[in-house]
């Protein structure tokens, strides 16, 4: 018997709804993704979400835990959406399930599972995978490359490795493969392979539905407005110090997953902070570091290792962030 | 091979003055460690330790003599809060120093009582009242119920009466709930 | 000049981070990361150490190793010299924060087995830094080990209240999340060029 | 009607449905006399009362039969004239559902009072005023059951006090005992407001009212008009804004902190019933033996009654038609804060201002609990600004010291953070079973202070005692036969048994 105190009444709010609206808000996103893109990605997420749910089911079990609460409050499958839109689209099947394991098992269950996660496990899956597998990890889908259903399976199960031209590498890769030969940016940024509009439009998608999620309130505008304020400050910067090194501040806001990331990943619960000014200093932590791998580091994007390395101070900054508490000076 | 052996010995003479001196400079004297200790202590002088009283133990876990787990009275949680003041492992409680007991305190029969005074040379906190040939009471409040004063009861009319929960002592009791299992857990 | 001092900086505390990178120094990065205040004292202990002996085992090796063409004594003598060191701070902290000094108990001394405290001066050594190159390096190498070292002890102390699986408590989740946070290390690769 | 004063917006609180009209239809009704009143000890914040009264003894209505025992107590007055019948352990209104000491009362039907007489209270001045507050048994009538000396005292300490606010937000869903007041005894509550305004001699008095009483606050505007020093100040429904703190907020903007009394800033707070008892006690002489009750939830026929203190309670939910779906579950106080009583066998007590019969959603167990997930919507509607998460965090790993850090104790357990949580975590449950726990250890701590200092105290005297039956003996066998040395050691006992004796009585007095 359950000891019952109060309060009595309840809100109406829970876990699996707020899940639910913010794999909503990505459909958006992910319809444009398919226009531009073909159902590569389609198969990506579905893959995703049978792992996800599979290994979340065995896990559960193993640890004796209840498995429908669990299965049913849409966690998992948020986790195996973002990972599933984080990796490229043409990589093959086992890429995504080897992510998605890794994140499910190890970045969520060895901790605990849901709540007790100190780090992102979509974030833990797309690093592991990235370090893991460069080569399938960097090369994305070619947009003028369009192609057929068939050709897409074929890529989802063997990978791009019968089709050339398939894939080409992401704005950011190809702006920094460039500017390593010591090339001066401005007519990098006018080549094709630097202006992926296909991109754009999908990062407009994402940022369609993380308006909408600002609008439902199941994301405080702190994390996101910080994060995209704090990488349009920063690129702005550098671009005015030397134009003919640093791209302007639409290159970095609407390349890469900065949209996906500003609303959907860095604004996880359980690996961010909670604190107003916690958050603040969480997405500008994040930002800088971004703009910091993306433009002085070896990698194209940096967004996964920021998020981790900002999940790693997360305890420090809810310490050290903590609000006044009612009538304390 | 001479050089190498000079200048071996060269710095082992440097590093033993520097030493040396520092550590006449730094002596440490005393070793307030005994009371940080002693107040995480139940203070319930029981001497179910080993040894005669709180403050003996606490200055025998300081010098290392003792372990930290002799403490039935202290239960777990003292043995933790130890375990974390002195940076060591947690154990579980030594079971040949007993086990704990709800606390309770102890009660003279005072019919049966002669008033032979033996309770109260034994008791380690005063907490007895009476004098020869006169029944003795016990003040419930200042009993530790250390149990110290039941051996020499030669009538056995001390009883240890376990504390009941009242509506004054009562507590809120942790939540525990069917569906998360490891809030049960927790709470077991 | 300045800059190639922040280089080393960034180099020791980010890119090439002691314990996280390097894999130096992990006894006292598992041992002392239990409580944050712990770890902050163990932080500045082991940053003091680090720093007076990256310097003497320079001066050390600058001016009787080398000149004497002695350096296969780098080794013995080093350990020596930081033995010395740790000893001194020993006292130093059992005469001053004498509470301090019973939590960090055993790693207290156990900073003379730090590898990340020998490696620091032998990798000095190796390139051949100047004395307050070494001075920097050994103090970039203190700031990354107490860097990820009180980080490491924040992240701990939140999973203490995680509902971690029963196998996975206490190392072994420490282990794990000492992985985790390298992976994140790992993206700041080329940060130092 | 003007809507809204300007008001000073707390951090978060919670809309959720009032539920008040199930309550306000009918008018505040009476009953017939119970044949039994039972009155526990333990009716307030402090220590049981001292009883007065054996078994056997006749009493008159309003007679003294408990006092206060030291200064946080309150006096006990039997409801009704008749005989004590027993004085045992019975189950009362608590939390716990643990039985306490009770006077149980037979009336007699007569119903006669002692002799009233008004409190002079120009003349006698407010020390003796309060004292006189001290046995007339008034506590706080709002659900907290405060003693009110006590408040009066800290008044007097802190100085000069500058304005009353008179609580009539009652924020919490269900409850309309003081809205149904306010509309009753419009007149009564107004006179009781110049009372204290004058007692407690401030500059001005305001009513705190919440903008759903829209009846309340036309009685009150009206019947206030002509008085320049009373205003009403309308402030919007958002739970908890009747709790004292939040409410000076809203009405002043200033923040008190745990630990600090409105009276240090020079405001005195009363709810409105607890001025009417005030009131009653000053001008008529008659101490706390009654208060308004909303019975009410899943119920044929809910209202507010007047009620004498001790009626059973089951004659009262009997008079009210009775539950329309049986589940025998009832709760004392409003559905945020509230609790589930043991039995329904219990007396009508001073903090009891509502008892909710179990509307079923109340009691059964729908959603399941999950793990946080460290949302923060806790922290967006706690009005103490807490950070209900990390509190829960600590509390659930039973890390104490660190949630108490996390100002755990500032916590009003107003159930907001419950309200809104989307794992359906029982937040204030945690932070209840936190408190309770630290409290425990605070005392164990200090009991084991105490057992230091006597066990170092009995270490001293044994030694002493050691070395001075040393010396005695000593000195017997060195001059046995001197009789002038006789003489010295008797001397010297009386003297160590005079000792003795001094160290016993300050003992005596320490405890």
């Amino acid at each position: 018997m359950i000891n019952l105190q109060s309060p009595f009444v309840q809100g109406s709010t829970s876990v699996s709804n707020i899940m639910f609206i913010v794999m909503l808000a990505l459909i958006p996103g992910l319809i444009i993704y398919m226009y531009f893109f073909g159902i590569g990605i389609l198969l990506n997420i579905i893959l995703a979400s049978i792992t996800a749910i599979i290994a979340e089911y065995f896990i559960l079990k193993i640890r004796k835990i209840p498995t429908k609460v669990f299965l049913t409050d849409n966690t998992a499958l948020v986790t195996a959406w973002l990972l599933a839109l984080s990796i490229p689209s043409i990589a093959p099947w086992w890429i995504t399930v080897i992510g998605t394991l890794f994140a499910i098992i190890i970045a969520k269950h060895f901790y605990g599972g849901i709540g007790s996660n100190i780090f992102n496990p979509a974030m833990i899956g797309y690093a592991i995978l990235l370090i893991s597998f460069p080569a399938i990890m960097t090369k994305w889908q070619n947009p003028s490359y369009l192609y057929d259903a068939n050709i897409a399976f074929s890529v989802f199960m063997h990978g791009i490795d019968n089709y050339d031209g398939i894939a080409s590498a992401t704005p950011l890769d190809y702006v920094k493969t460039e500017l390593l030969q010591n090339k001066n940016i401005l007519p990098i940024l006018n080549e094709p392979l630097a202006r992926l509009t296909q991109m754009q439009w999908v990062g407009f998608g994402f940022l369609l539905g993380g308006i909408f999620l600002l609008f439902t309130k199941i994301i405080t505008w702190h994390l996101p407005v910080i994060y995209l304020l704090t990488l349009f400050t920063i690129s702005s910067l550098f671009h005015l110090i030397d134009p003919s090194q640093f791209a302007p501040f639409q290159f970095h806001l609407l390349n890469g997953g900065t949209m996906l990331a500003a609303f959907f990943i860095i604004t996880d619960p359980v690996s961010g902070p909670t604190t107003p000014k916690g958050k603040i200093f969480f997405a500008f932590l994040i930002a800088l570091l971004v703009y910091l791998i993306r433009v002085f580091g070896g990698y194209p994007e940096g967004i996964a290792f920021a998020v981790i390395f900002a999940n790693i101070c997360v305890p420090l900054i809810d310490n050290l962030t903590q609000p006044k508490v009612f009538g304390h000076d | 091979m001479i050089t190498s052996i000079l200048v071996v010995i060269f710095l082992a003479v440097i590093i033993g003055i520097v030493l040396g001196i520092s550590a006449i400079k730094f002596k440490v004297e005393g070793d307030p460690i005994i009371e940080k200790i002693d107040s995480i202590l139940p203070q319930t002088q029981c001497g179910q330790c080993g040894f005669p009283g709180c403050k003996p133990y606490a200055t025998a876990i300081a010098n290392g003599e003792a372990d930290i787990n002799q403490c039935p009275p202290g239960g777990d949680e003292g043995i933790h809060k130890l375990a974390d003041l002195l940076g060591v492992e947690y154990k579980p409680l030594n079971a040949e120093h007993g086990e704990p007991k709800p606390k309770s305190v102890a009660i003279i029969d005072e019919k049966t009582c002669i008033g032979c005074t033996l309770c109260i040379q034994a008791c380690p906190v005063d907490a007895i009242l009476g004098s020869a040939k006169h029944m003795h009471t016990i003040i419930e409040k200042e009993c530790t119920g250390c149990e110290l004063c039941l051996p020499p009861c030669p009538v056995d009319c001390i009883d240890m009466v376990a504390i009941e929960e009242n509506a004054e002592n009562w507590k809120w009791k942790y939540p525990v709930y069917k569906i998360d299992k490891v809030s049960e857990r927790r709470a077991s | 000049m300045s800059n190639s001092y922040i280089l080393i900086i960034i180099s020791t505390v980010l890119v090439n981070n002691i314990v996280l990178t390097k894999i130096l120094g992990l006894c006292p990065f598992m041992g002392v990361s239990k409580k944050l205040e712990t770890s902050i004292s163990m932080s500045a202990a082991t940053a003091f150490v680090l720093t007076i002996g990256s310097m003497t085992s320079w001066a050390i090796n600058h001016y009787l190793l080398e000149p004497n063409d002695l350096i296969y004594l780098r080794t013995i003598t080093f350990i020596v010299v930081i033995a010395a060191v740790v000893q001194f701070t020993e006292m130093l902290m059992e005469k001053n924060f004498p509470l301090l000094y019973k939590m960090l108990g055993i790693f207290l001394p156990l900073i003379t087995t730090n590898c990340a405290v020998l490696g620091i001066p032998l990798l000095n050594a190796q390139a051949s830094h100047t004395l307050i190159e070494s001075a920097v390096f050994g103090f970039g190498g203190a700031v990354g080990f107490s860097f990820v070292l009180i980080l490491f002890a924040s992240l701990r102390e939140r999973l203490d209240g995680a509902d971690v699986p029963k196998p996975f408590q206490g190392s072994a989740i420490a282990m794990t999340t000492a992985a985790l946070m390298s992976l994140a290390f790992m993206g700041f690769v080329g940060l130092d060029r | 009607m003007k809507l809204f004063d300007k008001v000073f917006k707390f951090n978060g609180g919670i809309r959720a449905e009032t539920k008040k009209n199930i309550s306000t239809a009918q008018p505040i009704r009476k009953i017939p006399l119970p044949k039994k009143i039972v009155l526990p000890l333990r009716q307030h914040i402090g220590k049981l009362a001292k009883l007065k009264v054996d078994i056997g003894d006749e009493v008159l209505k309003g007679q003294l039969i408990a006092e206060a025992d030291g200064n946080v107590s309150a006096a006990i007055h039997a409801s009704t004239s008749g005989k004590i019948t027993a004085i045992e352990k019975r189950l009362i209104p608590h939390p716990s559902g643990l039985p306490d000491f009770c006077i149980e009362i037979s009336p007699d039907g007569k119903d006669q009072w002692i002799e009233k007489k008004a409190i002079p209270w120009k003349k006698i001045g407010l020390d003796k005023v309060n004292e006189l507050l001290l046995e007339s048994g008034i506590v706080g009538l709002g659900g907290a059951a405060f003693p009110t000396h006590l408040k009066l005292n800290n008044s007097k300490k802190a100085g000069a006090l500058n304005t009353l606010i008179v609580n009539a937000a009652e924020c919490e869903p269900y409850i309309t005992c003081d809205d149904m007041l306010m509309r009753e005894k419009t007149h009564e509550l107004i006179q009781g407001i110049k009372l204290v305004h004058e007692i407690l001699n401030v500059k001005e008095s305001v009513i705190g009212i919440e903008d759903n009483k829209t009846d309340a606050i036309n009685f009150i505007q009206h019947a206030i008009k002509k008085e320049k020093n009373i205003s009403l100040q309308i402030v919007p429904t958002i739970y908890p804004s009747g709790d004292a703190k939040r409410l000076i907020y809203l009405l002043k903007g200033i923040k008190i902190p745990k630990g600090r009394r409105s009276s240090d800033y020079g405001i005195q707070m009363f709810n409105v019933a607890t001025i009417l008892a005030i009131y009653r006690f000053i001008e008529f002489g008659e101490p706390s033996i009654s208060r308004i009750v909303t019975i009410t939830g899943n119920l044929k026929s809910p209202r507010n009654y007047e009620l004498l203190f001790g009626t059973p309670l089951k004659e009262i939910i009997d008079d009210a038609g009775g539950q329309i779906i049986k589940n025998d579950t009832f709760i004392m106080g409003g559905p945020m804060m509230g609790f589930k009583l043991p039995s329904i066998d219990v007396p009508v007590t001073k903090a009891m201002n509502c008892i909710i019969s179990s509307e079923p959603a109340m009691i059964e167990e729908k959603k399941p609990v999950l793990p946080c997930i460290r949302c923060a919507r806790c922290a967006e509607a706690c009005p103490v600004e807490l950070q209900p998460q990390e509190l829960f965090w600590f509390s659930k790993s039973k890390q104490l010291e660190k949630a108490e850090e996390y100002n755990l104790f500032d916590c009003i357990e107003c159930g907001c953070c419950s309200y809104v949580c989307p794992s359906n975590i029982p937040l204030v449950q945690y932070y209840r079973f936190a408190k309770s726990e630290i409290i425990e250890e605070r005392h164990e701590y200090e009991q084991a202070n105490i057992a230091r200092e006597r066990n170092e105290f009995r270490l001293q005297r044994l030694e002493r005692e050691k070395l001075e039956r040393a010396e005695r003996n000593a000195l017997r066998r060195a001059q046995s036969s001197s009789e002038e040395k006789t003489k010295l050691i008797d001397e010297k006992r009386k003297a160590i048994a005079d000792a003795m004796q001094r160290i016993e009585k300050e003992d005596d007095k320490n405890d």
